[in-house]
């Protein structure tokens, strides 16, 4: 790098006569450390403010105090899953609710259940029916989300088993004059029969012909329904069972009671919901999805028989359910089965989100709401609806319940192609890099690294080789000892050391592991003969490794 | 500790001490040359060359009774170079009347007086 | 008995249904798309030819030729709103129906609320001559229906096999992925296909309004059995779905001869319940594994 | 006509307004000085700098003060009350002491114990003569008749004397045995020299005995030029148990002794055991005597006890652990701990008075020869009612007093990179000998200085005062540069010291929000340490702003808060060290040196602790990436670009004179965030020594990472915080271009934020970072 610049280093021990020192040897001119310092006044990357706002509150941790941890009484999983945590920032310990359902369950059917007491006077029955229809719907959706979300088949038919245990459970009613409560158990036995049926071609065939063979189906249920006399297709459907609500009560207690059974009868689809798709069926179905069948087939796991299962118990619950439908109404029209409720059914399902249960009762809320609630609009209603449907299949990927998960997917990508886009940081650790060190004097050791290196690249010359070369056990000049200094100070990782082969024979460089109970490893196969040579060997190796980095 | 001032003609490690410096002073006449000197009429105090390093810290490890000072007579205004003493009680005496202005001009000139006493002996 | 009646009415209901199938498996085999808002094409397509008719001039073949371009035109809309945002996000099978399903029901509502629920009528296309064969009568719509159906699907046909375009829709349907990759743009092929199946379910939709009436919710039970034949025949495959319809078109005038009119769909769904058993994918049902790609 | 000279000292350091305060003071050249109250604000003369300030106050002393010269005895000695006379012996009597003479051969005589009036050369004692021999004299007022013994005394060895005088046969005998062990001594068993020496006279009177005479140990009384009493022939040494027979014993009981018994004779008047009362918490200033008359001596200049004593058998090396066996007290004649000077005026302080750093400006004398003395003192708050306390060091003052290392000490310029900047003062102070010296320097005899106090005039505590080694403004002069920064910047702030804080503990430091510590706080005694840690862990908000700080230990005695007593021994700078066995401080019993050796470094109560020292050039802090996090990003705002401190008084930079780091290792809190670092630093700065397990080249300044300045912010329990500046020369990089610069500002942020009532800033941003997918 230098020319001679005839500037010659001094050996202080050479008036002391000893045989081996030179008076003088050729050096560089003085260089200060400091340059490099004066020189780096700004960071050569744009550094912008990190640390993130906690707008909401954290529960501090327990200290000393017992925390005893609540569990659901006979299952293993934990209330509300609370996990305890340590700021590294604040050194504080904190509490994190991970799953917030239970919260937000627990609100939501409890708004449900005090809402009739709110409800204003002149929207009393229309809300209360709205509300008794939505309890229905709502239960008709879940177990629909449990062959379409767990099950994961792809089934138009569900209102055409509740539509046929309505109509068989009606027919009866009337027929045999049977007492309100045994109605739903019969239907659950149609819908039993009924989801049989359906089921065998479940098996053999796959998503998409499923679909539109339960919509060909549904389409002949409505048919066959319509057209057939002794199932009423006179005054277009078939009243006259017996209802569990007494008629003399008065009509908003009829309202209040018919609002009431329906959101119980919510509350069983949601147990049911939460018993299949919670316990063992739902574990493996959710193994075994879509994509991953053919490994859950080669793990043993009997998917298309869960399936079944899953198939088949909830057809008799969307039975159960068709029954309570006769035993609330006192019977059924025909227009469960015309194409707009599966099409609303449908909405109820994909605007809440597949694969959730509370995907499926906020948006059974919504579209009960819509087509219930706001009648006076007339077909405005349903287009609002499809046009929610088309908005969320088309946007959200999973429904409404997967908006969060979506937008923070979006924001890291952006994060991330922002942070991609600063790389070459001039050895420094960037202020995000500098939160993650534990280790704070890391950071600075980065900097002063990064600093020393800089200055002795210029340092490096033929004279310096040169010189160590000629004298290496000796006095050195400034310049060589102080690469000497820098070199004799690197972390032991990767460290060069030099191995006797034949002692005062064979020399050969080795570069040490830095861990206990590694063996150094073999950086090259020459063979030095004096550990001179080997040690010089080193230093030429440290050197290109320094003007390499 | 020995006491500061002991007769210290029993002291055997003199010679050897002597024999070092005999030598030091040697091979450090061979530094001096205009370079060095320019480098500290420029940067008395901070990093420095080997080549002046060495020098000063030659001159800094001089016993205390052949080491010289600055006095400040007023400070950042008047300077001046005086020789200590080395000895309890007795006061630093004055060389030259030469009077600087910076602290610094100051030292210059007390190292070019330990450059000028390094060559003469 | 009426051989001949039988034979006349399985060949009009396969050449109606056929179009529609063909639309339906072209779509799902080229785009992936199930496209169930034919009923929304249907009825668009009518109500189109009726307005055409109404305002502009009642000589058939321009009503036709009406009806064909403002199903072309609903088929171009799904397209735009139902398939360009999403044939590129994951799980696009399922969203693609909801999405169409979703068109459809806000169609169907839209044209409600803008036509009122009265049924509307179309002028006769083919004037009302009817030829008489030993035996039986065929009146003109029928003979006009199946000669137009059968006359514009050969030539679409056709079209496919010669035309740049025909190749590029082919080339889709054989394997969408390597198309992409050798610059067949999807979204350009898809307004073309998108196009051609909506023309002909505006075809269909014509051709059917001569016997059954225009009105938003028409086009539910063609769209229904459309679906069920491109079922039957297998999804993609052209030759299927004419098999397909000349079976059910047989089943059809079979059952409302013997059992009666009621039983048609029941009839018609044990038969395909059948065929599906015997062969999940169809009759020639080939190209869905080259679907999953 | 001797040139006008004026010297003063006050009797406390630290008063509130409306207490009195006395000021001692002592001129030479004129009888009377003009005397005025000033509030010092800044003291550094740099011209970068806004200069010397002060403000006059109106106070009732103001105006002509009659002084006069003073006297100070010099050299420290015990003084036994003996009112019945009973060691003024007529006849026959025996005198013996085991010493460990530092400097027999300082060609002046010594007094070991004895009775003797120098003046009137009347009285008996037992001591060494000119040339280093151990001598036994009598006088009678008109002559003196001396027995010397024949072998010199040895340097630092161990001798049991005594001396028996019978006075029928008037016949003196001198005995002189070595009792030095393995342990001891300078010398071990292998060197060729000879102790014993057994001398014998006949003399021809016997001692005459004054009233007047004090039995004196290491000190005979004598008359100076204005015929005052005081005390010469001072003794350079230790003296472990000594005693007085009333009879002339034989050489048999002489030896029992020699081996440490004492005969419980009748005959024995008095005998001094120098290792009676001492207790776990510290040795007080009595010698107890355990004979029958209880003929107690009492320290002067307070010589060092609890030293190693003859018996020491080093097994043990504190003297908690065997008192019996630390009975050595060390005497050296240039020993001071308290001047007794008459005091020259009682002042009653002005009731409003502000609190802050004060001083009683003297002058006399005209035209040139004017001379003017500050004498320093701090008024603390009546009632404590600012929220920002300020924290001057007295104890590192008073570490530092009267300090001379650039005249005594050879390494010193060695250690400084730079020749020393001595001024007038240092030179007028470097040849008196009356104003003592610095836990710094080395007694005559070469041991280390290990008391200093503030009852005599501290040359260094003024205002205008440049350290010569490093030729910078150093102590008070460096901490004025923070008054006035906090003057200029309308903060309201009270001023305490450290002598407050060792007294009330944490009930002086808990009234204040926020409390700036000074810029070298570098001796702290433990119960200062536990105060300022409680007060910080109670919720306090601590501003270090500084370097080098809570780094050495020190003792303070309870009742006596002017004298600090400190021992060196383990690593750290240390310019002497204690022998072993010598390194328990006397006052409260605790080991001495740095605090890192004692378990608590000093990162485990600021964050930072000291890397490294030196001078000559001071580097500017770079910001660090951690900074412009959100918790911490208030501290620098205002700051443009990322230098912190580009200049300053001390050596033109913010990072200089003393370097702390940040160190896990050593205790840092885990969350302590870096907000800025110097680098780049010269050779001149060199790796502490604690840090080092053994010294190799490459150590220095531009080669080692440790060398370098963190300033660093951590929050502490109940919503306090610890912001630690770094070094010592960034309180003297404020004042820079009339306070306006980057260090000011960020200084101006953490006080801001500390002395505001409310939260933290920054404390809401601690959610966890998500950087990237």
């Amino acid at each position: 790098m230098s020319i001679d610049s005839g500037i010659k280093w001094r050996n202080p021990l050479f008036v002391w006569g000893g045989k081996r020192d030179v008076e003088e040897l050729p050096t560089i001119p003085f260089r200060s450390h400091k340059e490099v310092w004066e020189r780096t006044r700004r960071s050569t990357t744009k550094l912008n403010p990190v640390g993130r706002l906690r707008y909401y509150y954290k529960w501090p941790g327990h200290g000393a105090t017992m925390w005893n941890r609540l569990r659901y009484w006979p299952t293993r999983r934990r209330v509300l899953r609370v996990r305890g945590e340590y700021n590294p920032k604040t050194l504080r310990a904190e509490k994190t609710i991970v799953d917030k359902r239970p919260i937000w369950w627990v609100l939501g059917l409890l708004a449900l259940a005090i809402a009739p007491l709110f409800t204003p006077g002149d929207l009393q029955n229309t809300l209360l029916t709205a509300g008794a229809t939505f309890g229905i719907y709502a239960a008709i959706s879940l177990c629909w989300m449990l062959i379409m979300g767990t099950a994961g088949v792809f089934s138009l038919a569900t209102y055409a088993v509740v539509g046929t245990a309505a109509f068989v459970t009606a027919l009866l009613a009337v027929k045999f004059a049977l007492p309100w409560w045994l109605l739903p158990p019969i239907g659950a036995l149609v819908g039993l029969v009924f989801g049989g049926i359906i089921a065998l071609p479940a098996t053999r065939l796959d998503g998409f012909y499923y679909a539109l063979l339960t919509l060909g189906l549904n389409e002949l249920c409505r048919v066959y329904f319509v057209t057939s006399k002794e199932f009423g297709s006179a005054n277009g459907g078939l009243y006259g069972a017996r209802t569990y609500i007494p008629e003399e009560w008065s009509q908003l207690g009829q309202l209040l009671l018919a609002y009431y059974a329906c959101f119980g009868l919510m509350l069983l689809a949601l147990l049911l919901y939460r018993f299949v798709n919670g316990r063992r069926l739902g574990r493996i179905l959710r193994m075994a999805p879509e994509k991953r069948e053919a490994f859950a087939e080669a793990t043993g796991v009997n998917f298309r028989q869960a399936r079944v299962w899953v198939f088949l118990v909830s057809s008799a619950a969307l039975g159960f359910i068709g029954g309570f439908y006769t035993s609330n109404f006192g019977g059924v029209a025909f227009s469960i089965f015309n194409f707009d409720t599966v099409l609303l059914g449908l909405a109820m399902l994909v605007i809440g989100g597949v694969g959730r249960a509370e995907g499926a009762v906020v948006g059974t809320l919504i579209v009960v709401f819509f087509d219930q609630v706001l009648n006076t609009w007339g077909p405005a209603r349903f287009m609002i609806i499809g046009l929610i449907m088309l908005l969320v299949v088309l946007y959200l990927r999973n429904g409404l319940f997967g908006i969060k998960a979506q937008f923070r997917a979006w924001r890291d990508k952006k994060k991330s192609e922002r942070r991609s886009t600063r790389a070459e940081k001039g050895g420094e650790l960037l202020p995000e890099e500098a939160t993650e060190t534990e280790d704070k004097s890391v950071i600075y050791q980065r900097r002063h690294d990064k600093m020393t290196r800089d200055h002795l690249k210029t340092l490096v010359s033929p004279e310096i080789i040169e010189e160590h070369r000629h004298s290496l056990n000796g006095q050195h000049s400034e310049a060589l000892e102080r690469l000497l200094i820098y070199f004799r100070t690197r972390p032991q990782v990767e460290k060069y050391a030099i191995m006797a082969v034949e002692r005062f024979e064979g020399y050969r460089i080795v570069a040490l592991s830095g861990h206990r109970g590694v063996a150094p490893r073999v950086v090259e196969d020459r063979i030095y003969a004096t550990p001179d040579e080997a040690c010089h060997g080193v230093f030429m190796r440290r050197v290109q490794d320094l003007l390499e980095s | 500790m020995l006491p500061l001032e002991y007769d210290r003609s029993e002291d055997r490690d003199i010679i050897v001490r002597d024999r070092f410096d005999g030598l030091r002073r040697e091979f450090l006449r061979t530094l001096v040359n205009p370079e060095v000197i320019e480098e500290h009429r420029q940067l008395p105090l901070g990093q420095h060359s080997e080549r002046l390093e060495r020098l000063l810290i030659y001159f800094r490890q001089r016993p205390l009774e052949q080491r010289y000072a600055v006095r400040a007579i007023e400070p950042f205004r008047r300077y001046q170079v005086v020789k200590l003493s080395g000895r309890r009680g007795v006061p630093p005496r004055l060389i030259d009347d030469a009077i600087y202005t910076s602290a610094n001009d100051a030292r210059h000139g007390l190292f070019l007086r330990c450059i000028r006493d390094l060559l003469e002996t | 008995m009426d051989i001949w009646f039988i034979v006349s009415n399985t060949i009009v209901l396969a050449c109606i249904y056929g179009t529609l199938a063909i639309g339906i498996s072209i779509t799902w085999s080229s785009l992936g798309l199930l496209n169930l808002a034919y009923g929304f094409i249907f009825a668009f397509a009518g109500y189109g030819a009726w307005l055409f008719a109404q305002h502009v001039s009642t000589s058939g073949p321009a009503v036709l030729a009406a009806g064909i371009l403002a199903g072309a035109l609903g088929g171009v809309v799904i397209c735009a709103v139902g398939f360009i945002p999403i044939h590129d996000k994951p799980n696009f099978t399922i969203r693609g129906l909801i999405a169409t399903l979703a068109i459809n029901l806000i169609g169907t509502q839209c044209l409600l609320w803008w036509f009122g629920p009265r049924s509307k009528s179309l002028p006769e296309i083919f004037g009302n001559w009817s030829v008489s064969l030993p035996g039986v009568v065929f009146t003109a719509d029928k003979i006009g229906n199946v000669v137009t159906s059968v006359l514009l699907l050969a030539v679409v046909l056709r079209w496919m096999q010669s035309s740049r375009r025909g190749l590029e829709i082919r080339a889709m349907m054989m394997n969408p992925h390597a198309a992409s990759i050798v610059g067949i743009g999807v979204r350009r092929t898809s307004f073309y296909v998108m196009g051609i199946t909506g023309g002909l379910a505006g075809l269909a939709a014509v051709l059917l309004s001569q016997t059954y009436y225009i009105s938003p919710f028409g086009g539910l039970m063609p769209m229904i059995k459309g679906v069920s034949i491109a079922l039957c025949g297998g999804l993609g495959s052209v030759r299927g779905a004419v098999i397909a319809a000349i079976v059910l078109g047989l089943n059809e005038a079979l059952t409302s001869i013997s059992i009666g009119g009621r039983y048609v769909l029941i009839t018609q769904f044990v038969v395909i319940i059948v065929i599906l058993l015997v062969r999940p994918r169809g009759i020639a049902g080939l190209l869905d594994k080259a679907r999953e790609a | 006509m001797t040139p006008v000279r004026l010297f003063g000292y006050t009797d406390r350091l630290s008063v509130k307004p409306g207490e009195t305060i006395q000021f001692h003071v002592s001129a030479e050249g004129t009888d009377t000085a003009e005397a005025q109250l000033v509030r010092l604000i800044h003291g550094d003369q740099n011209p970068a700098g806004p200069g010397f300030v002060e403000e006059e106050v109106a106070c009732t002393a103001n105006g002509r003060w009659r002084v006069e010269p003073q006297f100070t005895q010099v050299g420290s000695f015990l003084e036994v009350d003996d009112p019945e006379g009973r060691l003024a012996f007529a006849n026959s009597f025996t005198l013996f002491a085991f010493i460990h003479p530092t400097w027999p051969a300082s060609g002046k005589r010594q007094t070991i114990i004895g009775r003797w009036d120098g003046d009137r050369k009347q009285g008996y004692g037992i001591g060494i003569d000119e040339k280093g021999y151990l001598q036994f004299w009598i006088g009678r007022g008109e002559e003196t008749e001396r027995l010397t013994a024949n072998v010199p005394l040895q340097v630092q060895m161990w001798y049991f004397v005594a001396v028996t005088f019978d006075a029928e046969t008037r016949r003196a005998t001198l005995h002189q045995v070595g009792v030095g062990n393995r342990y001891n001594g300078l010398l071990g068993k292998v060197a060729l020299v000879d102790y014993e020496s057994r001398t014998s006279a006949t003399f021809r009177s016997k001692p005459g005995n004054l009233a007047s005479t004090p039995f004196l140990i290491a000190g005979s009384r004598s008359r100076d030029a204005q015929q005052r009493a005081r005390v010469s022939e001072l003794y350079w040494g230790k003296i472990d148990r000594c005693g007085a027979f009333g009879q002339a014993l034989q050489s048999a009981e002489l030896d029992t002794i020699r081996s440490g018994l004492v005969p419980a004779m009748d005959s024995l008047v008095a005998y001094w055991d120098t290792s009676a009362g001492y207790t776990d918490r510290g040795i007080g200033d009595l010698v107890v005597d355990v004979g029958r008359h209880r003929l107690n001596a009492r320290g002067y200049n307070r010589p060092v006890r609890g030293q190693t004593g003859w018996n020491w058998d080093g097994f043990t090396d504190c003297f908690r652990l065997a008192p019996q066996e630390f009975g050595g007290i060390e005497f050296h004649a240039d020993a001071l701990t308290d001047c007794n000077w008459k005091a020259t005026k009682t002042v009653a302080l002005p009731q409003g008075l502000k609190s802050g750093c004060y001083a009683m400006r003297l002058r006399s004398g005209w035209g040139k020869g004017v001379s003017e003395e500050h004498v320093v003192f701090f008024v603390r708050p009546g009632r404590p009612r600012a929220r920002i306390a300020f924290l001057f060091p007295t104890l590192t003052y008073l570490a530092f007093a009267n300090e001379r290392l650039s005249f005594d000490h050879p390494e010193r310029e060695a250690l400084t990179g730079q020749s020393a900047a001595l001024s007038d003062i240092d030179i007028e102070m470097y040849m008196r000998d009356d104003f003592g010296l610095s836990t710094y320097d080395m007694h005559a005899d070469g041991n280390g200085v290990c008391y200093s106090s503030y009852h005599r005039p501290i040359m260094n505590m003024r205002p205008r005062y440049r350290m010569p080694s490093l030729d910078v403004a150093s102590g008070l002069a460096a901490d004025l540069s923070i008054i006035a920064w906090l003057d200029q910047s309308g903060f309201e702030y009270e001023v305490l010291t450290d002598e407050v804080l060792h007294r009330d503990g944490l009930e002086a430091l808990s009234p204040y929000a926020c409390v700036i510590s000074s810029s070298r706080p570098e001796y702290y005694t433990e119960r200062m340490l536990d105060a300022t840690e409680d007060y910080i862990a109670a919720g306090g908000r601590y501003i270090y702003a500084g370097g080098n700080g809570f780094n050495a230990t020190a003792g303070i005695r309870d009742g006596e808060p002017w004298i600090m007593e400190c021992r060196r021994r383990d690593d750290g700078y240390k310019p002497w060290v204690s022998r072993y066995g010598e390194h328990y401080m006397a006052t409260d019993g605790m080991r001495g040196g740095p605090w890192k050796v004692l378990g608590r470094a000093t990162q485990k109560l600021v964050g930072i602790g000291l890397s490294s020292s030196g001078g000559g050039r001071s580097e500017p802090y770079r910001r660090m990436p951690d900074s412009y996090h959100r918790t911490v990003s208030w501290i620098t705002k205002g700051v443009d670009g990322e230098i912190i401190g580009d200049a300053g008084l001390a050596n033109d930079g913010a990072a200089g004179l003393a370097l702390d780091y940040y160190d896990r290792a050593l205790g840092t809190p885990p969350h302590t965030k870096i907000i800025a670092s110097s680098g780049g630093h010269t050779d001149s700065y060199v790796v502490n020594q604690q840090l080092v397990l053994y010294s190799y080249l490459g150590l220095y300044g531009s080669y080692d990472w440790r060398v370098h300045a963190d300033m660093t912010y951590f929050t502490a329990p109940n919503g306090g915080a610890v912001f630690a500046c770094g070094s010592v020369a960034f309180a003297q990089s404020l004042p820079v271009n009339n306070f306006r610069n980057s260090a000011s500002r960020v200084l101006a942020n953490v006080v801001e934020a500390f002395a505001g009532a409310s939260r933290l800033p920054g404390l809401a941003w601690v959610n966890e970072e998500k950087q990237w997918a």
